[in-house]
Order: C-alpha cells, then structure tokens, then sequence
C-alpha cells in the first residue's frame, strides 16, 4: 500500500516537501516506516529525536499502520 | 464550556485570554505569557517562525487541560498559540488558568506550559542574520 | 526602573500591568491577578472593602520586590493593589513578572503574593447580607 | 509624652476612630503600648494577634517610642 507521510519542522525540510508517499507491505510497522525514511533520508538520522505520530497520536515502534491512517513525521518540537 | 483551546495566526489578545477565565467563582488567576526574546545565546534573533501540526496539536492541548483538570479543582483554562512569523515581543503563547485558591492556578498554569513545551506538536524556528535554525532539532 | 509598586483607589488595567513588565530581553512573563469571589465558606459575598497604611504598605512592597531581584534573575515586576469598594468579580491586585525564562517569573510571582498576604499592611472587609468581617482578624 | 496611635482595619472600629492619643512615659517600649491599648480597649486582646508599627516597620516588644515616631496598629493583613 501506498501511504503519505506528513512532515513539520526540519523534517519537511529534510523531505524537502511537506508530504512524501512511502511503498509499504500490509503489516508494515511503525519501526518499518522509520528504517525506511532514514534510508532514504539519511538527515534524519542526525535529529536529536523523532517520533511518528499515527492518527494524530504518538505511536509505538511497533504499531502497526493501516491503510487510511494519517502518518507524520514529528521531529522535537519547540512549541510555548 | 471551562476549557478554550485556539491554534491562531493572528496577534493574541491577552486581555481577552484573562477576561474569559474570569468568574464570580474564581479567587485567583494565574497567566502565562510567552514572548519572543531578542537573543538566544547571546546571538541577535530577527524574528521566529512557528508551525503546528494543528489537529494533534489540538488533541495534545485537550490531554493537557483534561489532566490539569483532575490533578487540580480549575474553574477554567485557555490557551492560545499563534503560529507564522513572529517579531521581538510579540507573544507567541497565553495560559491562563482560574480557581478558586490561587496554588491549584499557579500549579496547573506551571505544568501546562511545562508539558505543552515536551509534548505539542508545534516547532520553532529561529531566524538570525545569518541564517535560520529549528530550536532542539539537533543534539 | 525594573519595578512598579501602585496602591490605587480605581479599576486595575490588567493588560497595561502585563504590557508594563514587557521587555525584548524577556522570554516569559508570569502575572497572577486576584478576583473577588462570591462566597466566602459557602456564604455569599455582597462586596468586599479593602484598606491600606499606605507609606507602610508600598515600603513593605519595595522589600518583597527587591527580595525577589535578589533571589531570581528577573527583568521587571509590577504589583499594583486597590483599595477601596470592589464588588465580586473585580480586580484587588494584579502581579507581573517578566524574566528570561519562565521558571524565575513563576518563583518570584508566587513568592509575592504568597509574601503580599503575609506581611503588607492592607485589609479587606468582607460585607454579606446580614453583616460584615474583617478577614483573619479573629481566631 | 502624647503620641498619636494610627488604626487600620478591625483596630479603627475598635477605637472608633482611625487615631488616638496616648500619654506615654519617655522610655516606653512597644511592650507598654500594646499594654495600655489593652487596659483601654479589652477587644483588642481577642484578635488572632495584631503587630505595632513605628515609623512604617514592624516593631519589636523591646523597642523605644520617640517623640516623633508614626506609631500605628497593624492587625491581622488580608491583602491579596
């Protein structure tokens, strides 16, 4: 399935677009889309911290992802 | 309702943040201001970006308010964040808090900007003379 | 100046308080704004008269205030108290504090009004239906 | 000496007046002033406590009126 990855802060501008679309097998998990982002963007991997948010909760590396789910990338945040 | 949650691009109106927790019930207010400092480690700061996820920053902030709302006996809690560009001064974040006793306000106003600073999806971007950077992004 | 001590007999303007402790190197402002409520221990209030030794007052204010420089890294605090007839749901005092970062301006504002209620020289009168009390007066 | 007492809050109804007079001997303490409020006044004794200021500070028992000294009754504050 093809799932789009929402992007905010310096992670939309490591994407360099506010929203990427990401290949992914049926079980595919949290920790899956992770791996997968850093391959391709290995920036990523420099930040202090990330999480993926699923449904605009913060989600589990194991979680799994469906197909309609809302998937973001939330690199710390900075907010107040 | 004893709750007011806004995400906004406009300029926040404090007075009107104090003026909706107000009530007759209410023996102390404590508010929160935020506001854009002229520096950080000493090096000028031209103006900030702010940028939300908005839904689950909204859903974030109700988490919040709600557990403010069971630790401590509120009358009512706002908060407002602005996003977009900011300048020197300007105020990017009111918390105001209401109750009956003035600790469960200062207590309650405390942890909601304490947490919202850990937990909210909205980032910061500092704009300098010579460049911009996302506050916290890196180690 | 950094600090501003008022004892006034007309309404409180709360956001001149918070525009007055502003300040380009402030990177949040902590402000508590007490209100009258409308019952005391379940009986309701009518309105609420409060008095000042005024010299005493704004002398015993001025070392809260410079106790709280010393103790915190602050930018500017205000107090400004009324005096006079209040009727519930108005502003007896208003307190604001700016500072670099917000832990300070949350310390040095709890810290006044906790110091305020201990030992500055005003009294508040509460009247009811059927009678009136000087608060904390008794046993 | 005469001194002039200044009376807020709870002490001014007491009194009746928001000032009285007092003949005080030329080393009286605070200790003999709140002796004699309290000769004269027996209500006072029945406050949760009550302080004498001079000259706009909070006094101690063992410290002397002058002449010129601002001498007032603080009861119980409830400011805030």
């Amino acid at each position: 399935m093809n799932i789009n990855i929402l992007a905010f802060g310096i992670a939309k501008d490591i994407f360099g677009s506010p929203v990427i679309e990401l290949e992914l097998t049926n079980n595919a998990t949290v920790s899956n889309i992770k791996y997968l982002l850093e391959q391709r963007y290995p920036r990523l991997k420099q930040l202090s911290s990330y999480m993926i948010a699923v449904n605009n909760e913060y989600a589990l590396p194991e979680d799994t992802i469906h197909h309609h789910d809302e998937v973001a990338v939330i690199p710390p945040v900075s907010g107040g | 309702m004893n709750t007011e949650i806004k995400i906004l691009d406009t300029p926040l109106d404090v007075a009107g943040c104090i003026d909706w927790v107000m009530s007759p019930d209410a023996g102390g207010i404590d508010v929160f201001v935020g506001t854009v400092r002229n520096a950080t480690k000493g090096k000028p700061v031209v103006r900030l970006e702010f940028e939300a996820y908005e839904p689950m920053a909204i859903k974030e902030l109700e988490k919040i308010t709600q557990q403010s709302f069971a630790k401590w006996p509120l009358i009512r809690v706002l908060v407002h964040h602005r996003i977009g560009i900011l300048s020197v001064g300007e105020v990017p974040v009111v918390i105001a808090v209401s109750a009956a006793h003035r600790d469960a306000a200062f207590d309650a106003c405390r942890y909601i900007i304490d947490t919202l600073k850990q937990t909210v999806p909205i980032w910061k971007k500092e704009i300098f003379e010579d460049g911009e950077v996302w506050v916290a992004a890196h180690p």
